[in-house]
């Protein structure tokens, strides 16, 4: 960031930005008009009724009840008004859309952790594309952290045991700050970091020049196995094992011994390593050991992302003889033959 | 205190000089020592607590954390929001003011239960002095929130005492609160109704409403914290399926409604303030009173909007955005009324009405930036910014603190008998409104620009405003000093004041100053309305 | 009732309340081994308002003191509902738009 | 009412100002009594919302007929109680004693009895923090941690509880020290009926705490 003039706002370098700052100008217009108004008035009425020795005593006055409610009516339409502005504005931004390119984003004490889905690891940094729906899914390793990025005025805090979204569309290339808004420990100010918004040729540049070793799904793939789960959980459909079968269960309800049913999604894949006897699946005894401690945030959105990756068995609907894992997401320039050696990923 | 112990003989007969020794301090049950006992405790915590608002400052007039190291700096925030929020806003005016002013108002000889009344010192004593040990043994640095898990897993430093301090400090709350509300239910003079109370009888009594009803739910979360710090109880801990979310919903429960309890006597201040020196009844003393209940009623509601991005449904934000502008309308009343009480008054400048127009400028900016925050697309952007602070800064420096200096210099000739320096008050007040105004103008502007709250060290962009920001503390901290000066000047070289010196109506001006212990003779009976200036039946009526 | 301040409640009533008590508490452990589903707990919460209520009235004597005291009782009733009602707003709707649930465990503690 | 043996504080006008005032003050200090464990009753309902086999799965290891009992003796207490306050109305010295002294022994024996179930609690490895692993093996859903919950939850509310009956039977011994010498009168007897209002309170509290902590998914049989 070269040191510009004095700023007044940061830059508006996403979609709701100006909407935002629209919000701003308006609010800062009814603060500036009544607190203009009480002042001028407040000043006028000292100096024109200044106590002089020959004044009278004042009179009492009363009644003014239709005073009273056009001040009270005024103020409450302003105020509705402001509550409908930011209440739409708060409404885009907590519903992500559904096309959104997704990376995880890992908050631990004064450090951003970012995972991309093509597999590139960053800390502090997030390169992301320009004019795409970015969808952050993050969650924290100890305190409550804020993914801040005043740039694009969007925030969120980040709870430990808990997924949280933030999404932006970002406008303008360039690098901007991501600040840690909730306070988590000694360094706080220091857990910062940059967003580099960069034109889509650059960004798929930056992905294929990372070093990365595979897709997230399948450095969960990989872990998934390194962690003795496909003892249990065999990959391929057809084998009806101890263990319920993740073939194809992202997205759809899960039938739990309780009669309950619960979708499957990250939150309960999650669980369901760091805590196994939470929900168990009806049929299956509750034998699953606890991960928690054995696996770190990173490698839990890693499996994560593998069980969404897990088409649905051959035979069963909807599933494509796919060559790659079905889920791995096509994200727009990845090129797809990068994919780890089929053979893995065959379900 | 008195000079020579011939002129006692001829003096007449005080609540000062009935008794000198310090038992009769220390073990005393009248309400005016007691709010005396209070004035002193209070001062020494607002000077604790601005030394370490001055440490800030100083730090962050650069970008880098150079004055001291992160860890150091999170205790000065700590202590300074601590020390502020529960040692000195909370107990300011309600504590000190109100216990002095609340019977002789209301024309009782002292308040419900004076034994209580002493208890609640001695509580407020006792928590102070435990949350002071444990900034002397090196602070905390939770912030003054506590938020969990932080505080109950990470932090370092005498957490669990602080919170024990608090919460037996929060009893004191507790019971001024309950002695206030009984004494204004059972104690009024005969005749005194309750639309013939004054409004700063009203705004106490909403106070005590909220003390009594909030105070007790961060008494018990505060407590849970401790337990879970202490004994690894995970009532909010997430990796046993707590949650942090609804410690901050205890947390804010309490905590909104109390920057309600700091504010709502500084109206009350403001309204007997403006009416006296504009020598006119206040115009709209329904609307007045019943705002201010009203301000403590939908207090009650709104503490939601403090959780907009902390994951909280999108539902239950949009409740608590469009009930927390609902709070804002008693206050905006309050203040088209005051305007309206100065419209052809006779208005004189002293240093009180100073206050009192300060009081109510920056009050007006303070409430219309919270609606900024109320609403909540923008508040995604300012939550947690150096916006917030201002706001809150304006609402609680310029409207607690301006109204309590300003009732301070009011009732000062009632409380100690002497007539603090008129010039050096007026020089005083005007150094603080602008010192004040330099501070916290600028913060406004850094909070859009997205400075985050509570950093030590800032991105190189914010370090203007921050200059500027610490420019005007310092004029605000000589501001604050000169009172300290010429009320303890006054005390002992101070004129004789007489019973009435700014002639107001109120039932405390018709008695001597300082006041008998039984502070009436004989209790007044109260036969019509309150501030009544002008002859009863030349009142103009507005449609 | 008439504001008398030492209104004497005559013991049969005492006995009466007493008794009432009594069976409601049995009622309540029988009623918990019915199952009712969802309704258990809104139903044991019944009895206990009845028998909470039985003992403000008549032990507490708060049928017949001041409208003061019914206010008191009421006010503290109602901010402990608030405090109950929003609260809940928070937590029964959580996630239900950005489509995140909680999940019990942080990695690596 | 003659007022020659009511000790009058000097700031109240009459008698009854003055009993009217501390009623009112004791009633508003049982508001905040409510509030207070108002708190406790929110976390409750949170995590019962969201836990509710693991709340069932630990309450089941809690003594149904302790419990039971324990309300029991409690609604008897209360009753001691106000036949104390109303003999103290009608003058009958003698028997304020007596109910007095009966309220003391029923508190002491809900007390026992809390003091034996936390024992059992302490042997089955129940206490959260203290060597947590209670056997909750007919749960299959039900973690842990959830369960950990519960029991943080019951010793919090019944600890609160239980410190508040100590703190009343201390207040009872000292009023049957004072009754027992005659202080309280048909005119005068205020710390007896507000000392009533504070025990009624806190059997309230165990009303209400008694089907929410104990009486969970009874039906599926222990």
């Amino acid at each position: 960031m070269e040191q510009k003039s004095i700023q007044f706002f940061p830059e508006q370098a996403s979609t709701i930005a100006h909407s935002v700052d629209g919000l701003y100008l308006y609010l800062v217009l009814v603060t500036a008009f009544f607190s203009i108004l009480i002042a001028t008035l407040i000043v006028i009425f000292a100096v024109k009724y200044r106590r002089r020795a020959d004044t009278p005593t004042p009179k009492a006055v009363h009644g003014g009840l239709w005073l009273e409610i056009t001040w009270s009516v005024i103020p409450l339409g302003l105020s509705m008004v402001m509550f409908a502005w930011g209440a739409s504005i708060f409404f885009t931004e907590s519903r992500p859309p559904a096309d959104s390119m997704e990376i995880y984003v890992t908050g631990k004490q004064w450090m951003w952790k970012i995972q991309h889905m093509e597999g590139q690891r960053e800390i502090n940094e997030l390169h992301i594309p320009v004019n795409r729906d970015i969808k952050l899914t993050m969650t924290s390793e100890d305190v409550i952290h804020d993914f801040y990025v005043p740039a694009f005025r969007t925030k969120s805090d980040v709870l430990p045991g808990r997924y949280t979204t933030e999404w932006f569309h970002a406008t303008k290339t360039g690098a901007y700050h991501i600040f840690c808004a909730e306070y988590c420990g000694t360094k706080h100010s220091g857990m910062i970091g940059t967003v580099y918004v960069m034109e889509p040729q650059q960004f798929d540049a930056w992905l294929s020049g990372g070093g990365g070793t595979g897709t997230l799904a399948q450095k969960g793939e990989a872990l998934f196995s390194q962690l003795g789960c496909v003892t249990c959980h065999q990959a391929t459909a057809d084998v009806k094992g101890r263990c319920p079968n993740l073939h194809g269960i992202w997205g759809r309800p899960q039938q739990l011994t309780t009669g309950a049913s619960v979708t499957v999604d990250a939150g309960y894949v999650s669980e369901s390593i760091l805590n196994p006897s939470a929900k168990i699946v009806a049929g299956y005894e509750n034998i699953m050991p606890t991960f928690s401690g054995l696996v770190t945030a990173e490698g839990v959105t890693e499996l994560v992302e593998y069980v969404k990756s897990i088409g649905p068995a051959p035979g069963a609907p909807g599933s494509a003889p796919a060559p790659a894992a079905k889920g791995a997401p096509a994200a727009k320039g990845a090129p797809a033959a990068k994919a780890a050696p089929a053979a893995t990923v065959k379900p | 205190m008195e000079t020579v112990a011939t002129a006692v003989e001829r003096e007449p007969r005080t609540y000062l000089n009935v008794d000198h020794t310090l038992k009769s301090w220390l073990l005393t049950e009248d309400h005016k020592r007691i709010g005396i006992l209070y004035l002193i405790v209070i001062t020494i915590f607002f000077a604790i607590g601005g030394l370490f608002a001055a440490l800030i400052r100083i730090e962050l007039t650069t970008p880098a954390g150079d004055l001291v190291e992160s860890s150091v700096y999170n205790r000065l925030f700590t202590g300074h929001g601590i020390i502020m929020v529960f040692f000195f806003l909370i107990p300011s005016i309600p504590a000190s003011l109100g216990n002095f002013l609340i019977p002789l108002m209301i024309g009782a000889k002292d308040v419900a239960f004076p034994k209580l009344n002493l208890l609640s010192w001695y509580l407020y004593v006792i928590g102070g002095s435990m949350a002071l040990t444990a900034i002397i043994y090196g602070g905390i640095d939770t912030g003054w929130t506590f938020y969990v898990p932080f505080s109950t897993g990470y932090a370092s430093g005498m957490v669990m005492l602080t919170l024990v301090g608090i919460f037996i400090n929060g009893f004191s709350s507790i019971l001024t609160g309950l002695n206030f509300m009984v004494t204004i239910h059972r104690m009024r003079a005969p005749g005194m109704t309750w639309f013939r109370l004054p409004l700063f009888i009203w705004s106490l009594y909403s106070t005590s409403l909220i003390q009594v009803l909030a105070t007790p739910v961060v008494a018990v979360t505060l407590l849970l914290a401790a337990l879970e710090r202490g004994l690894h109880i995970g009532i909010f801990d997430p990796a046993l399926g707590g949650d942090p979310v609804l410690f901050q919903h205890l947390f804010w429960f309490y905590s909104h409604p109390a920057v309600y309890i700091m504010i709502l006597p500084a109206m009350g201040v403001t309204s007997e303030i403006i009416s006296t020196f504009s020598k006119k009844e206040p115009f709209g003393y329904s609307f007045i009173a019943l705002s201010s209940l009203a301000i403590a009623v939908f207090g009650f509601i709104v503490w939601g909007h403090h959780l907009f991005v902390s994951s909280q449904s999108v539902y239950a934000g949009m409740v608590f955005s469009i009930l927390s502008y609902l709070v804002a309308i008693p206050s905006a009343i309050k203040v088209f009324n005051w305007v309206s009480t100065m419209y052809k008054g006779s208005v004189e400048l002293t240093t009180p009405m100073l206050y009192g127009i300060g009081f109510i400028g920056l009050f007006t900016i303070g409430g219309l930036t919270g609606l900024f925050l109320a609403s909540m697309g923008m508040d995604v952007h300012l939550t947690d910014t150096y916006f917030v602070i201002a706001h809150f800064h304006y609402i609680m420096v310029g409207g607690a603190i301006m109204g309590f200096m300003g009732g301070l210099h009011f009732w000062w000739p009632k409380i100690t008998g002497k007539l603090y320096s008129e010039t050096w008050a007026r020089l005083s007040a005007i150094i603080i409104f602008l010192g004040f105004n330099l501070t916290f103008f600028p913060q406004f502007i850094l909070g859009y620009m997205g400075m985050p709250r509570r950093y030590h060290v800032y991105a190189p962009e914010f370090q203007v405003f921050n200059v500027l920001s610490s420019a005007g503390a310092s004029v605000l901290g000589l501001g604050y000093a000169l009172p300290l000066v010429y009320f303890l000047w006054s005390i002992f070289f101070g004129k004789k004041a007489p019973a009435n010196p700014w002639g107001a109506t109120g039932l405390e001006w018709q008695i001597q100053s300082p006041p008998l212990p039984e502070n009436f003779e004989i209790t007044p009976v109260i036969t019509e309305a309150p501030y009544h200036y002008a002859p009863s039946e030349e009142v103009v009526h507005v449609g | 009732m008439s504001n008398h301040p030492d209104h004497i409640v005559p013991v049969r009533v005492y006995i009466f309340v007493f008794l009432a008590l009594m069976v409601f508490t049995v009622l309540t452990v029988y009623a918990a081994t019915i199952d009712l589903g969802r309704y258990n707990i809104v139903l044991a919460l019944v009895i206990a308002c009845i028998k909470a209520s039985l003992v403000i009235m008549f032990f507490m004597h708060v049928y017949y003191s001041s409208k003061l005291t019914k206010a008191i009782v009421i006010a503290g009733l109602c901010t402990l509902m608030i405090l109950f009602f929003f609260t809940l707003t928070d937590l029964a709707t959580r996630g239900a738009l950005q489509g995140t649930t909680d999940w019990v465990g942080v990695p690596g503690r | 009412m003659a007022s020659h043996s009511v000790t009058l504080r000097h700031h109240f006008e009459n008698a009854e100002q003055q009993k009217d005032a501390s009623t009112i003050g004791m009633w508003m200090f049982l508001v905040t009594e409510i509030m207070f464990f108002g708190g406790l009753f929110m976390a409750y309902i949170a995590y019962r919302g969201a836990y509710p086999e693991a709340f069932a799965a630990g309450s089941e290891k809690l003594n149904i007929v302790y419990g039971t009992i324990n309300t029991l003796v409690l609604i008897c207490s209360s009753l001691t109680m106000a036949m104390a306050v109303h003999s103290a109305a009608v003058g009958k010295k003698k028997m304020i004693v007596l109910f007095l002294i009966l309220t003391l022994i029923l508190g002491g024996v809900f007390l026992g009895i809390k003091a034996v179930e936390y024992h059992d609690k302490y042997v089955g490895h129940e206490i959260p923090g203290v060597n947590f692993h209670p056997e909750i093996d007919g749960h299959p859903n039900v973690a842990v941690q959830n369960v950990s919950l519960y029991f943080a939850l019951y010793f919090g509310m019944t600890g609160l509880h239980a410190m508040h009956m100590i703190v009343g039977v201390g207040m009872i011994s000292f009023l049957i020290f004072k009754a027992s010498r005659g202080a309280y009168t048909a005119e005068w007897h205020t710390p007896v009926e507000l000392f009533g209002l504070y025990w009624h309170f806190v059997d309230i509290v165990w009303i209400f705490l008694f089907p929410l902590l104990y009486l969970i998914d009874l039906h599926q049989g222990r």
